[in-house]
């Protein structure tokens, strides 16, 4: 970096923050590979450039273009993984992860506990998943909850290019498996560049935004739909906390707690479907220690009951919105 | 590459390929102009280029026969007969589509010309080809199910299954392999093993021909003999139908990755002027041609124009078709 | 039938309860037709016996043994359903279900909406699960909440042999996709046997014991032993109502509701494991239509955070158990 | 079957053979009359009849390399030199077992062994195997990985993209198929359209070798083989070992659905017998067997009283092994 560059007001967007990360993690440790279908340069370095450069700096032994084998490919991040290497394979949606299932949890997750501990499973999986860019029905599902839902895994997704950077090298470097989701519409999407090194703690959640009557409990591009709504709200004289939780599972309930141990109320957002979602999970916990505090009940707010449309009509209709944040929120207040 | 040379298929039949090619060629035009030009904002897999090779094929079948296809399949779609102007709609995601917006490209469904699924999970469609043939295999009714799909999906897991239990069970379908020589940025050779992709056949000891696909007669003669196979009761026939896709794999694709002189070398051989040139040379005018294109390209602007003037879906439809009862609001 | 026959004593176990379904189902519609691995009775009629005798009478192609195939067992599901069949596709156990998840959640589930209500899906799959068998971490595990959480899927398992018949036969008749949930340890438990022609509505739950104190929300096998600790109870003086839910998705949300709102304390119950689970949604809609209501917060009781290990001593400390049921009701009481 | 006869094995290779050969064959015996006897109450598949196979596969082999199997594994996991005692406890839920009883008979690791995985889902193993053998290549540490499966498992899409995956790799892995002819009840040619297995090779390009897995001599050999090339970085091999097993697929299973016929030329055709029989007449005395059958009989009677001796684990174990951190009570 030379005198000129104006360190401060760099930007990075998620692609080059995720690439950044696998490029960091593959200087520091020989035994982090990549897998994945078209992550090599010369198929142009991944669908979505997240891996763009690194089979040119690294090599094709270590960033590994695959066959459309998407068992084939978590397999062998599973056995590579076992004997010490850190792989990340790349599965490119995550609707796609259904072919894959039987290996992440019914191997993935597994293995170190079947094991008695023998064998860790140190791989990560990136997936990009995520409705409002016209992919419709099969290309477009938050399935989070499924591996939430699983002991043995981590799920873990970022709401700003930095947390990506400092989550995915997080994920890379722990030894359980990880499942680190990226928001489809948000590569582009750019922020604040982060320090070489740059790590966020797994398990961890952030105060994003600190506020006093209503907690807002989310993680990845909710965030910033959370953060409008709080600032709008500002307005209204509310004040807003947001928690981005950045890990999905397990995550800091510790923190959950304590903030809406503060505020009595709380609202958790989440792009999937509502029913039977990861905010399921968060408003018993709430619940379950907070009841006699709470002034009002936790609201959820998530997509509709519906497969994702392609119609960009019906699509908005089936995305949570900031207008349901909102309102939920006001629902919380308005006792 | 098939072996025996059948008599030519009747001046009808040739027509009517070339007609069935010719709107595909067509819509595939102007679904990049539009798409290019701002008026549609999809991601769009073209099939230019495999236009001969699913025009022959669709020629080949009855109209109530099934077909399963996947997101590269508007070339499908179109020669099985879907009306022009219900696909564009779709694409549009507009109520009057053949899903009411709902699936959108990936997803086309049309069950009055036979088109079951279109799916946009890599080799999935193949188990659900077998369903329906199984359904026909039941029924009794002389159906055949075909369902298409790329190369690079011949590396995935549902293919394996799908085959060895078509044969098994002796199902009418016809599995047909698009093989365009990539998978999205993939070369074939990097990706599989086989030296050639018809080597699988023999793992499932199910019929395999290979053909050149961009070859009209040939993959007419192909499809033909699969389907009476089917209709016949002997099984599943497994067709290589080797071809090329001139736009990568999707709308934008630079095909970087594709050697200069293969890009170019296909486009010599590219299959719809040199299908004309075959038909012109078995005494059909170029003005009956002329006619047949300013036909289509009649059809196509109407159906363009309709998707663009069509509403959108209610938004109440988010309810409706999730399960068979409607979702409470 | 002949006169000496004592038919109120009629007893009948699950297994026989699943066949019976089928074998109805099969006479009154040539359009019904199963699939598994080693169903036909050439092959044994299957490993549980649930369809031993059906293809003798009904003839192996419509009683077909497949190849270990899953995805090509579901897919074939699917596709005979979309053009009128009702597949019934035996999917051993549970966890043999991952490496279809595919075909399940991407196809089965979405083919209606994605096709504007032209194909709908009328497919069922029936499937084994449950620890306490000695089975170990993947032949065990109880998934419902994933597939709860996929629109377009219903989700349903019994309690008892009447209740399975009568649910699977429904889910049969049905026109959407069902994933109906066997309990790999009942299949030889007994209970009286239903009448011919025997239906229970999907998403209907059922009063399984009337109480005034608490409701105890689960399925399945959940139901034996809430009963058992319901009546432990009553001499403590605290009155259990027990609600079967049959159907857990969608589920009756109106029964839910209808029951706590007179007994104004809840404890949700299943086998799965607790996070993420079934109970979380249950729990969070209590407490959103019933928080002023309520005399405590929902309790949830679930299985432990981990594979389900092996060793009998470990299995045990893994599952819920009746103890934790009691503890729940007890801390619901303890306010 | 391998056409090329190789010089025999060497005398200490051939006892070496025999003697895994008769720990499997006691051992599986032992398991056998303890669960009849109701000593341990466990799913059991026996691996009675594949004895040599497995026997003569790893003895071709080094002890750290690799090895992946299935439920059907005892034979493999002993051969592959798993201490007994070790593996008993597990199978009997102790404490002292390889997993700490956490696994259970489906799921045995032993990475001293090389006894990497053992699944419980059908073919499961071979994408894993994929991986131990990339680790392998990019190590360069010479291992060779080994993954054995059942007949019936090669019709899974696991099977499929793994074979076609090893081989444009290059990794230095075996496939072995343990073909015993039937999947649980299910004969092969009920659930598989390839006449042979082995008819699967070419369509992945890989090197296939179909051999009797009861015969010491040619089952060594083909290992052996697949080894070398292996290890001299020329990829993957297909091994299809043909073999029986004599106690169908679980304890218990009455085999109702094997044709009496069959089953009788199977068990005239022991391995076991017919090995002893071999060595035999290759100047081996009958005292030294015996004396090797005595030192088994020995360490497996110690083995099962270790099992039965031994603790259950903790209840507090649940919380461990499921994260790297432990979760809390
Ligand atoms: C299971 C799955 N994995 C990956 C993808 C992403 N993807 C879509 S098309 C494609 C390439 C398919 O190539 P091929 O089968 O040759 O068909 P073509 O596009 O060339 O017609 C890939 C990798 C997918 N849709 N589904
Ligand atoms: C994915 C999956 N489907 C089904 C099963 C149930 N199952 C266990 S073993 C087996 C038969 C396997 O036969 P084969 O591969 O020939 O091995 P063998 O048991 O004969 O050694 C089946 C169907 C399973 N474990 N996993
Ligand atoms: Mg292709
Ligand atoms: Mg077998």
């Amino acid at each position: 970096m030379n005198a000129e560059t104006p360190v401060k007001a760099k930007k990075i967007n998620f692609a080059q923050a995720i690439n950044l990360a696998m490029d960091e993690a593959m200087a520091a440790d020989k035994r982090v590979i990549l897998l994945g279908e078209d992550i090599a340069d010369g198929q142009g370095g991944g669908v979505f450039t997240a891996t763009k450069g690194l089979s040119t700096k690294y090599g094709v032994a270590r960033v590994r273009s695959t066959p459309i084998s998407e068992q084939a490919i978590v397999g062998a991040a599973v056995g590579a993984a076992i004997v010490g290497y850190r792989p990340v394979a790349e599965i490119m949606l995550m609707n796609f992860i259904t072919v894959a299932m039987d290996q992440v949890v019914n191997h993935a997750a597994k293995l170190r506990f079947m094991s008695g501990g023998q064998t860790s499973v140190p791989l990560t999986i990136r997936t990009a998943t995520g409705a409002g860019v016209g992919f419709g029905g099969q290309h477009s599902d938050m399935l989070e909850a499924w591996f939430a839902h699983v002991p043995g895994l981590k799920v873990v997704t970022a709401s700003n290019p930095a947390d990506a950077k400092g989550l995915l090298l997080a994920c890379i470097q722990d030894d359980d498996p990880c499942i680190f989701i990226e928001n489809t519409a948000s590569y582009g999407v750019s922020g604040p560049a982060p320090e070489p090194g740059y790590v966020v703690p797994l398990g961890k959640a952030t105060v994003a935004r600190e506020g006093s009557d209503v907690t807002v409990i989310g993680y990845g591009a909710v965030i910033g739909h959370a953060l409008a709504v709080a600032k709008e709200m500002e307005a209204d004289g509310v004040s807003v906390e947001v928690i981005d939780l950045r890990t999905i599972a397990p995550y800091d309930e510790a923190a959950v707690l304590a903030s809406v141990g503060k505020t009595k109320r709380a609202v958790v957002v989440h792009e999937a479907v509502r029913k039977f979602g990861v905010g399921a999970e968060i408003s018993a916990l709430i619940h379950e220690h907070l009841f006699d505090e709470l002034k009002a009940p936790v609201q959820r707010v998530g997509s509709a009951y519906a497969p994702v449309p392609f119609s960009p009509a019906l699509e908005k209709a089936y995305l949570y919105s900031r207008d349901d944040i909102a309102a939920a929120i006001h629902k919380t207040m308005g006792r | 590459m098939t072996g025996d040379t059948a008599a030519e298929p009747d001046r009808s039949v040739l027509l009517d390929i070339y007609r069935r090619a010719n709107l595909i060629y067509q819509a595939d035009e102007k679904f990049r102009t539009m798409i290019m030009g701002g008026q549609l904002q999809i991601i769009y897999y073209s099939p230019r280029g495999q236009e001969i090779l699913s025009a022959a094929l669709m020629a080949a079948l009855n109209p109530d026969d099934y077909l399963v296809t996947t997101y590269r399949g508007v070339h499908d779609q179109l020669a099985k007969g879907i009306p022009p102007r219900d696909l564009w709609a779709e694409f549009a995601g507009k109520k009057t589509g053949t899903c009411k917006g709902k699936g959108g490209p990936m997803h086309i469904t049309h069950p009055e010309t036979g088109v079951m699924v279109t799916t946009g999970i890599v080799g999935s469609g193949l188990p659900i080809a077998n369903g329906l043939a199984l359904a026909s295999q039941l029924e009794g009714d002389g159906k055949v199910t075909v369902v298409c799909f790329g190369d690079a999906a011949s590396n995935i897991g549902a293919f394996h299954e799908s085959l060895n239990m078509a044969q098994i069970w002796k199902l009418p379908v016809i599995f047909v392999c698009q093989n365009n020589l990539y998978g999205e940025h993939t070369p074939q050779a990097m990706s599989t093993g086989a030296k050639e992709l018809i080597d699988r056949a023999p793992g499932y000891g199910i019929k395999g021909v290979q053909v050149n696909g961009n070859d009209a007669f040939a993959m007419y003669q192909a499809a033909s003999e699969a389907a009476a196979r089917a209709r016949a009761g002997e099984g599943p026939t497994f067709i290589e139908a080797k071809t090329f896709r001139f736009f990568g794999h999707l709308l934008g694709d630079d095909s970087h990755y594709i050697p200069k002189e293969e890009m170019a070398a296909a486009k010599l051989a590219d299959p719809i002027p040199g299908y004309r040139k075959a038909l012109l040379e078995r005494q059909v005018s170029e003005a009956e041609l002329d006619a047949i294109d300013a036909e289509i390209a009649e059809v196509v602007a109407e159906a363009a124009a309709h998707a663009l003037a069509s509403d959108y879906p209610d938004t109440d439809e988010i309810r409706i078709d999730v399960l068979g009862m409607e979702i409470a609001a």
